[in-house]
């Protein structure tokens, strides 16, 4: 596979690294709760399909990345910044 | 030079001006340049190349390619001995030597051909139903006999003395396949100044065109050959690889290919690899691999003197060899007749022409009589008769009347399949193609189109046409554009007529599907019978396909047996899935350079030769090669070796190397808040010039890190991470400001390679580095306390930092210079501290000094303990959020009696402790209901002169003083010990403030 | 119809003529006691003890494809009980007992082979950490040996002891463990439960699971609405998408990992080989292809096939470790989907939803596991309680904190 | 004392013990040629996104263009590499004076010293694509990569950051830095590499 890197380019997939599931959001703060947290950190949608997914561009530029990729043909249809993704929602 | 008795005295694209010496089973034999292994011993009479892998018969040349079931051999000798080659892909060499296998004592007389006495018996699946009584036989006498037998050849003994490389390209187009179709591809794509690479597995540009006798634009084919290589070789951004096969299609445009570099030769010339792995990266692909001719099946069809009508033709007009002089065509399709014609040309008897079909047309009666052939109309070769060799064959008519006619070459033509299988590595089905009764791509990967042969367009004008139709929109679509096309080059007339046979019935001899692993059609029809119907688990249950040729001639012929037996057409029951490699792929140019000591890297810290220098014996930590220990002269052990770096150290001062902690930079003015979140403990209120030491979690609540964090500025913070963690921490601090709080101002990055580092620890510390600072620094007790951290100067202005930090327990510090300088660093406090007998000590005497201390690391911080488990409960924060704080309180990790850290001395102080024992109740049975924790480090102590350990127990704390039994099976150890405290030394602590 | 070499022989006189289905070619019934969802090891396993142990056999087993064309088909075939956990040694080894007995008890030869597995260590601490799980197998009654390394060079010569870049200092040995003939476990248990009555549909995809006041009632299938008392999942690297039909969201995520054979060689290794330094394992089959596994690719996929960076990584490691091996050729290469839990351990659980059980996150070792698995599957269908030896194995463990990470690196599935 | 510590205090070259120059691999003309490049110094420049004021910052302390993208701009003395978002590689031919100039750069960037982290080198000669392409994932061809072109990534394994100076006679020339603990290794995998085409090494 390859990963469009917004910074980097196109790279071999050999240069990052995976998390997984780029949905689940961390329950923040003080005031969070076992339940979601225990949500956040265990339980996956785990689609056949289409997935956004958190990669991180370990042997380049550092980035994590969102990637939406579909886990039955690994096609990409789009990679975008993860920190961007987060600065976006809260404006 | 010997005679070679069925060279050809002209033609073949062999060059019989380089003769060639080598040999086979020991025999020695000649041949020509340009030749393959097969066509040379073919050209000096040998039929008898293998034997098959279940029932040892005899086996000759099916093939002249990649798709080659019976040739097997082991090439080369000693060392570089490559079993299972196949002998009609090997390119002739000077010295080649190749021995055949499966075979004892010899090929020609192979005790195990015995089998086919039991042969009855060795149906498919037969294991299955069988070797069951009594049960310890089957490791002890069932599974030997049977592994013994089976296998194909011998695999070398000792290590591979070649080098192999691997490499990565790029390309707009890639080729597969320089048939053609690929050649008029690569120079349509390539005028329009795309990258091109164009790959064959062949060591000669042509596919079929090299073995057949066509004309395009009115001239040999050669001659087209030859302008359009011509041209390739011209264009600058064109790439020509042959020897290469394209073995793998991955995703994104990625394809696997080997080459191989220096497999024509006996050793390959110094420093040049044996073959390249190479990894393409294409944007487009045209898979041009033309197809392979399918055999039929019938009784005796295995015997070595049957071959496959293309492959006649290849080893005729290629290789400029007669495979037979007396010849049977049996045909079903037009394929076969060119194979009369070109026997015939080249001086064979064509005896007769057995075609399937009952309509012949008038021009192919016209020349079986101009050939003097005997010409049978829908009829069937129905046995085959000979020993070792093909004398004659039983041809039955569509009368049902027999014929024995005595030949010595059987040609079989059953048309041809596409060489399809890279357009199924990525989940593609072929699908069935009824005009040509083959299958052929199905959906295809993105970016692949398929052109000529391999996509079922088996004429010469379509391969062309294809070819340059596809090369153009192939660079057009990557932005180039299109080259003016010149016009498709005009064949000569070809047909292709067809009405496959699947298989003959007969009574006489076994009929094979498989040739390789000897599966029969029978064995298709008990797999049937016994409800293995889906063509998996055909392939399965009888092995069909499974062999080292993966099938290329025996899947479809297994599919239509089945097809037919369960009453379904073949397009129901679709092809087994087509897996990479396309041909098989050593395993050395997979791996290329990484082996040995080149595996990995290797990271040697900036002290390394300065360690070297002290003798010191590594050990790898993580990437890292650290001192483990400094052994001097006249030192009995290692014990001994530790024991005087740690009471020296203890008593004085010793030197340790650390750098290779992790270290990053953290500046901005959310530093400390980033700080406060991703450690369990506080750190706004951290002073500058001050260390801390703090304990990272995963989100999950368990440990990940620790380490001494130093404030360098209000914004500025230096972080340490244990060496085996910097990467992972690292890349959990991006996650952490990235992922969860882009909105943090902050800024990281690892510095941990621009700083050597020393621990400089013991009573005499300070005055040692009193001598190594630069004088203007004061690193009084009272300015440079316990957990000071400064930015200072060494020797005359270096800049450097400094830590009043203890793994030790000791008085002690660490010093960090550019690590340019960290050799200086180590003779220059070794110069220093020589009046006070200044002692390196390695990883061991540390490890001995922080189990004195008590201190976990990564062998008690192994990601199953919790900061609670480590006795570090109570730095966790309540009044700040964390990464992990959540989870850490789960019911379970919250359990009073969890295992916790503790401390062990044996009750008899002599007795040494062990790693990895666990802890059982006196008196209790050594079982896992009476578990209750082990021991994770174990030290001897000098100082205390009796060994210690730190392990985990339930509710360890409340149980200091009380006795338990660390008993360590594995090595037949039981040792009473005594829970303590973990801190074994200076409990108080002073002597760190000292 | 019972297989000897008696009958083999008599058949053998009478052309195999006489050979009957290994299993019938079922076609689903309207309504099953208990249906299974999954033709694997796992689910035939569970058919054939829930008829032989429980007297259960108004079963019916359903396949999407053919049986085994899932990980049962297509692994490394290692089996072994060299676990530290306590929640997991016992279950295990339980599985070890019940290979030791299986031909016998299935009637059908699975060739299990107790070739002995061998894990490689490369330095001190990794000693330590070995020496502490073989001390658990010992305590759990499971056999374990920890070998120095002049024992581990007797045993294989041929390995790189002099230029590794990772010395081998040692290994842990299970000489119980070993391999076993992947394909013929999942015939051996398909046929040994159409014996007993027990109905096994293939080409039959489960498409969803009827729920009705929170109990299972049947499922929708290709085939047709079936109806059963009990519904039971094993359907391995599919159990999130199967779950998900029942409303529940699984710690799992779906894995591709690779497998690759050799071409046939004359006997090369006796026993199983592990390399602690990389993630890479060697075995030789009955065939004679060496079979190689490695790490997964690391990301989440359904596509049963991976990419090369794997492919290159395990054979640096094969040349590494063995580096006689640079003539030898790869033959094949191919990818199974495995449901990888958050912890790397297994679910053997009730469902919330009544009626529903779950049989999931197998990872890399869900092989080994299948007759007690299936044993255990079985015993908690029938009995509405989870057998002892299965007792960990709680999907409430991760809200719980009762862990089974035998590796210790968390919840991060492409770690596990 | 003193004047035994400033004797003492010499710093070490990255390709000390791993690198003697001189010629590797068959005889003939060098296809390849490595120079060894000791004594630069490096550091890495990180600014808060969408911070302005070290672009203007860079063109008046060392007259050169902060690139935005994956570029390296040059001069004789310096230059500056393009390492990440919002983050960049400064470097000067020469230690003295490195000091100072960061310290300058300190007002516009989070500075981080990284003299001493790389090993570097520079590559050069008509074969060196062959040889880079056996350990680079990127493409090298001019039309994908050309002069002032940058990239992170990793050879043979080992992490490097390298880019593509002004070609000299003999066609292109890379400058590759090299985590300092793994030049060995590194080199290991580049002598064995370029041994085919002949190499020949010349030492700073
Ligand atoms: C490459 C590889 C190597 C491995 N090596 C080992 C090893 O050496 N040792 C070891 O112990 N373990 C190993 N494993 C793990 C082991 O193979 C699996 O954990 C185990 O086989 C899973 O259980 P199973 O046999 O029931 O799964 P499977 O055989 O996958 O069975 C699940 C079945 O469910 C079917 N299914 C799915 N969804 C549906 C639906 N909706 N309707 C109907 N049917 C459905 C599937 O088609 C499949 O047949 C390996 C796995 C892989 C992929
Ligand atoms: N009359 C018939 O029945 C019939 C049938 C088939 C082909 N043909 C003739 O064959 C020719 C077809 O032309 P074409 O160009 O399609 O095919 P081709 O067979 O001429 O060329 C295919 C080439 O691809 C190479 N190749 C295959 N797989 C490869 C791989 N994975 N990696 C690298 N190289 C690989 C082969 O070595 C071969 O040189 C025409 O001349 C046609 O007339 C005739
Ligand atoms: C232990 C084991 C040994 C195998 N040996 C062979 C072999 O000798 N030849 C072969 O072609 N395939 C072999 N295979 C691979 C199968 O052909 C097949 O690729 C695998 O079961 C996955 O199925 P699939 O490729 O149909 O998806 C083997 C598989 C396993 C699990
Ligand atoms: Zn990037």
């Amino acid at each position: 596979m390859r990963i469009a890197c917004p910074h980097c380019g196109l790279r071999d997939v050999q240069e990052f690294v995976y998390l997984g599931d780029a949905a689940p959001q961390r329950p923040d703060g003080l005031a969070a709760t076992e339940a979601a947290m225990f949500e956040y950190v265990y339980l996956r949608d785990n689609p056949r399909g289409l997935l956004e997914e958190l990669w991180y561009h370990g042997v380049g530029c550092r980035a994590w990345l969102v990637v939406r990729r579909d886990t039955l043909t690994h096609a990409i249809e789009y990679v975008g910044l993860a920190k961007s993704r987060k600065a976006g929602a809260a404006a | 030079m010997r005679k070679q008795l069925h060279r050809l005295n002209s033609g073949g694209l062999i060059d019989r001006t380089q003769a060639l010496c080598f040999r086979f089973d020991g025999k020695n034999y000649d041949g020509f340049a340009g030749d393959t292994l097969a066509s040379a011993l073919l050209a000096n009479g040998v039929r008898l190349f293998g034997r098959s892998f279940k029932y040892h018969r005899p086996r000759g040349l099916l093939s002249a390619g990649p798709e080659e079931p019976n040739a097997l051999v082991e090439l080369r000798t000693g060392a570089r001995r490559e079993p299972n080659t196949r002998a009609t892909v090997v390119e002739l060499f000077q010295n080649l030597e190749a021995t055949s296998q499966n075979r004892w004592p010899s090929l020609g007389f192979d005790v195990l051909s015995l089998n086919r006495l039991a042969a009855p018996a060795l149906v498919a699946g037969f294991y299955y139903k069988t070797f069951m009584w009594p049960a310890r036989f089957w490791e002890k006498l069932y599974e030997p006999l049977i592994r013994r037998a089976a296998g194909l050849g011998r695999a070398a003994a000792v290590e591979d003395p070649d080098h192999y490389d691997k490499a990565f390209v790029f390309c707009d187009v890639l080729v597969i396949g320089a048939g053609p179709a690929g050649l008029s591809a690569a120079v349509a794509a390539g005028r329009s100044g795309a990258r091109v690479i164009i790959c064959d597995e062949d060591f000669r540009l042509g596919g079929r065109l090299l073995a057949e006798r066509r004309q395009i634009d009115g001239r040999p084919a050669a001659d087209w050959l030859a302008a359009i290589l011509a041209e390739l070789a011209s264009l600058s951004e064109v790439r020509i690889m042959p020897r290469t096969s394209v073995f793998g299609l991955y995703d994104h445009g990625i394809y696997g290919a080997v080459e191989r570099v220096n497999d024509h030769v006996a050793v390959p010339p110094a420093h040049q690899p044996r073959q390249r792995g190479w990894r393409i990266y294409a944007k487009r692909a045209i898979l041009a691999a033309g197809a392979l001719e399918r055999p039929i099946v019938f009784p005796g069809n295995d015997r070595p003197g049957v071959m496959l009508s293309g492959a006649v033709r290849a080893y005729v007009n290629r290789f400029g060899v007669l495979p037979g002089r007396e010849a049977v065509v049996f045909t079903a399709g037009d394929g076969g007749w060119a194979t009369v014609r070109d026997l015939t040309e080249a001086g064979a008897h064509v005896a007769a022409i057995v075609d399937a079909r009952s309509e012949i047309n008038p021009e192919s009666k016209t020349m079986a009589l101009r050939v003097g052939a005997r010409l049978f109309a829908g009829s069937v070769v129905e046995a085959t008769h000979g020993g070792q060799a093909l004398r004659s064959v039983t041809v039955r008519d569509a009368s049902g009347k027999r014929a024995r006619l005595a030949c010595d070459l059987l040609a079989v033509s059953n048309g041809w399949n596409p060489t399809l299988h890279l357009t199924s590595h990525q989940n593609g089905k072929p699908v069935w193609e009824e005009t040509i009764q083959s299958f052929v791509p199905g959906r295809l990967p993105p970016g692949l189109a398929v052109a000529g042969s391999a996509a079922g367009r088996f004429t010469l004008a379509e391969a062309l046409r294809d070819g340059a139709r596809l090369g153009r929109e192939a660079a057009v679509e990557v932005g180039f554009a299109a080259a003016a096309a010149d016009p498709v080059p005009a064949t000569d007339a070809e047909t292709d007529g067809l009405a496959p046979v699947w298989r003959v019935r007969g009574n006489r001899g076994k009929a094979f599907v498989d040739l390789q692993n000897d599966v029969t059609d029978k064995d298709v029809e008990l797999a049937a019978r016994e409800g293995f119907r889906s063509i998996e688990h055909l392939k399965r249950y009888t092995t069909l396909g499974m062999a080292t040729d993966q099938g290329k001639t025996s899947n479809l012929a297994g599919l239509a047996i089945m097809a037919e037996q369960v009453g379904k057409a073949i397009c129901e029951t679709g092809t087994t899935t087509f897996r990479p490699p396309y041909t098989p792929v050593a395993i050395g140019a997979l791996a290329g350079h990484h082996r040995g000591k080149d595996f990995r890297p290797v990271r040697l810290a900036p002290t390394h030769d300065w360690s070297r220098e002290q003798g010191a014996v590594f050990v790898e930590t993580g990437q890292w090669l650290r001192a483990q220990y400094y052994p001097k002269p006249g030192e009995q052990d290692w014990l001994a070796t530790i024991n005087r770096e740690v009471l020296a150290t203890r008593s004085g001062v010793g030197l340790c190397d650390v750098s290779t902690l992790g270290k990053i930079d953290i500046q901005g003015s959310d530093a400390a808040e980033f700080l406060e979140r991703v450690y369990i403990n506080g750190w706004k209120t951290l002073p500058i010039g001050k260390a801390r030491y703090g304990v990272m979690l995963r989100e999950d609540g368990f440990v990940m890190d620790d380490g001494t964090t130093s404030r360098l500025g209000e914004n500025h913070f230096l972080m340490t991470t244990t060496t085996i963690n910097a990467a992972k921490v690292m890349q959990h601090l991006e996650f952490c400001h990235q992922v969860l709080w882009p909105e943090l101002d902050l800024r990281m990055v690892s510095v941990s390679e621009q700083w050597a580092q020393a621990a400089v620890a013991g009573p005499r510390s300070r005055e040692v580095l009193r001598r190594v600072v630069d004088a203007k620094h004061d690193i009084s007790n009272e300015a440079f306390p316990y957990l000071a951290a400064g930015e200072i100067t060494v020797g005359g202005g270096i800049p450097a930092r400094l830590f009043r930090i203890s793994f030790s327990g000791e008085l002690a510090y660490e010093l960090a210079v550019p690590a340019g300088y960290g050799d200086a660093m180590m003779h220059a406090l070794m110069a220093a501290g020589e009046p006070y007998g200044i002692t390196p000590y390695g990883l061991d005497g540390l490890n001995v000094m922080r189990i004195e201390k008590g201190h976990a690391i990564g062998t008690e911080s192994n990601g199953q303990t919790t900061a609670r488990d480590l006795g570090l409960g109570r730095m966790m924060s309540s009044k700040k959020d964390f990464i992990g704080r959540l989870m850490a309180k789960r019911e379970a990790l919250v359990q009073a009696d969890r295992p916790s850290l503790v401390g062990f001395r044996p009750v008899d102080t002599n007795n040494r402790l062990w790693a990895g024992a666990h802890f059982i109740g006196i008196g209790r049975a050594a079982k896992t209901e009476n578990d209750e924790g082990y021991m994770t480090s174990v030290a001897y102590s000098p100082n205390l002169k009796h060994w210690i350990g730190l392990g985990f127990l339930k509710n360890g704390p409340t149980r200091i003083g009380e006795r338990i039994q660390a008993v360590d099976p594995v090595r037949n150890g039981e040792v009473e010990v005594e829970v303590c405290s973990p801190i074994f030394f200076d409990p108080e602590g002073t002597r760190l403030h000292g | 119809m019972r297989y000897s070499g008696f009958t083999l022989i008599s058949q053998a006189l009478r052309g195999h003529t006489g050979w009957r289905p290994a299993w019938r070619e079922a076609s689903p019934k309207s309504t099953y006691d208990v249906l299974i969802i999954g033709g694997g090891g796992h689910g035939l396993a569970t058919a054939h003890y829930l008829a032989s142990r429980h007297g259960i056999n108004n079963v019916a087993v359903i396949e999407k494809g053919y049986i085994g064309s899932g990980n049962v088909g297509r692994n490394t075939t290692i089996i072994r009980s060299n676990y530290l956990l306590p929640g997991n040694t016992p279950f295990y080894e339980l599985s070890m007992k019940l290979w030791e007995g299986l031909e016998q008890e299935l009637n059908y030869n699975a060739m299990v082979s107790q070739r002995g597995v061998l894990n490689l260590f490369h330095s001190d601490s990794q000693g330590d950490a070995f020496a502490r799980r073989a001390n658990a197998m010992r305590l759990a009654g499971v056999d374990a040996e920890l070998m120095n390394l002049e024992q581990v060079r007797t045993m294989l010569p041929f390995l790189d002891y002099k230029t590794g870049r990772f010395p081998i200092r040692g290994g842990l040995l299970q000489r119980r463990g070993g391999t076993a003939r992947h394909d013929a476990v999942a015939w051996g248990y398909a046929r040994a439960a159409d014996s007993r009555g027990v109905d096994i549909v293939q080409n039959c995809e489960v498409t969803g699971i009827a729920v009705t006041d929170g109990r299972v009632t049947g499922v929708e299938t290709t085939r047709g609405q079936i109806k059963a008392k009990k519904v039971a999942l094993a359907v391995a690297g599919n159990s999130s998408r199967t779950a998900a039909m029942a409303g529940m969201r699984l710690p799992i995520e779906s894995h591709v990992l690779q497998a690759f054979v050799s071409e046939g060689l004359k006997p090369l290794i006796d026993c199983v080989l592990t390399f602690g330094a990389g993630h890479f394992y060697v075995s030789q089959s009955d065939k004679g292809g060496l079979v190689f596994g490695g790490n997964i690719d690391g990301y989440n996929s359904y596509a049963q096939r991976g990419n090369l960076p794997i492919i290159e990584d395990v054979m640096e490691a094969a040349m590494a470790l063995w580096p006689a091996l640079g003539r030898v050729r790869l033959l094949r290469h191919w990818g199974g989907i495995m449901d990888m839990s958050m912890d790397g351990s297994p679910i053997i659980d009730h469902a919330p939803v009544q009626g529903l059980y779950v049989n999931a996150g197998w990872c890399y070792g869900g092989f080994k596991a299948t007759p007690a698995s299936g044993f255990c599957f079985a015993h908690l269908i029938a009995k509405d309680e989870p057998h002892p030896v299965a007792a960990a194995y709680r999907l409430d463990r991760f809200a719980t904190g009762r862990l089974l990470d035998e590796r210790g690196v968390g919840a991060h599935p492409s770690l596990q | 004392m003193a004047e035994q510590a400033k004797s003492i205090w010499r710093p070490r070259s990255a390709w000390a013990g791993i690198v003697e120059a001189g010629q590797i691999g068959v005889d003939g003309k060098p296809g390849v040629t490595a120079l060894t490049l000791d004594d630069m110094g490096f550091a890495t420049l990180i600014v808060p996104p969408g911070s302005p004021d070290l672009a203007s910052a860079t063109k008046r302390m060392i007259g050169l263009d902060l690139p935005k993208k994956a570029f390296v701009s040059l001069s004789s003395t310096h230059g500056v590499a393009w390492a990440g978002a919002n983050h960049w590689l400064l470097f000067a031919r020469q230690q003295a004076g490195f000091v100072d100039l960061l310290q300058s750069f300190s007002d516009h960037a989070a500075v981080s010293d990284q003299s001493h982290a790389r090993a570097a080198l520079t590559v050069s000669g008509p074969r060196v694509r062959e040889v880079l392409a056996k350990g680079a994932m990127v493409d090298l061809h001019s039309s994908v990569f050309p002069v002032g072109a940058t990239a992170l990534t990793s050879f043979a394994h080992v992490h490097v950051q390298f880019w593509r100076t002004d070609d000299g006679p003999d066609g292109p020339i890379f400058e590759i830095l090299v985590p300092r603990s793994m030049a060995g290794s590194f080199w290991s995998w580049f002598a064995a590499s370029a041994a085919e085409f002949n190499c020949r090494i010349d030492r700073d």
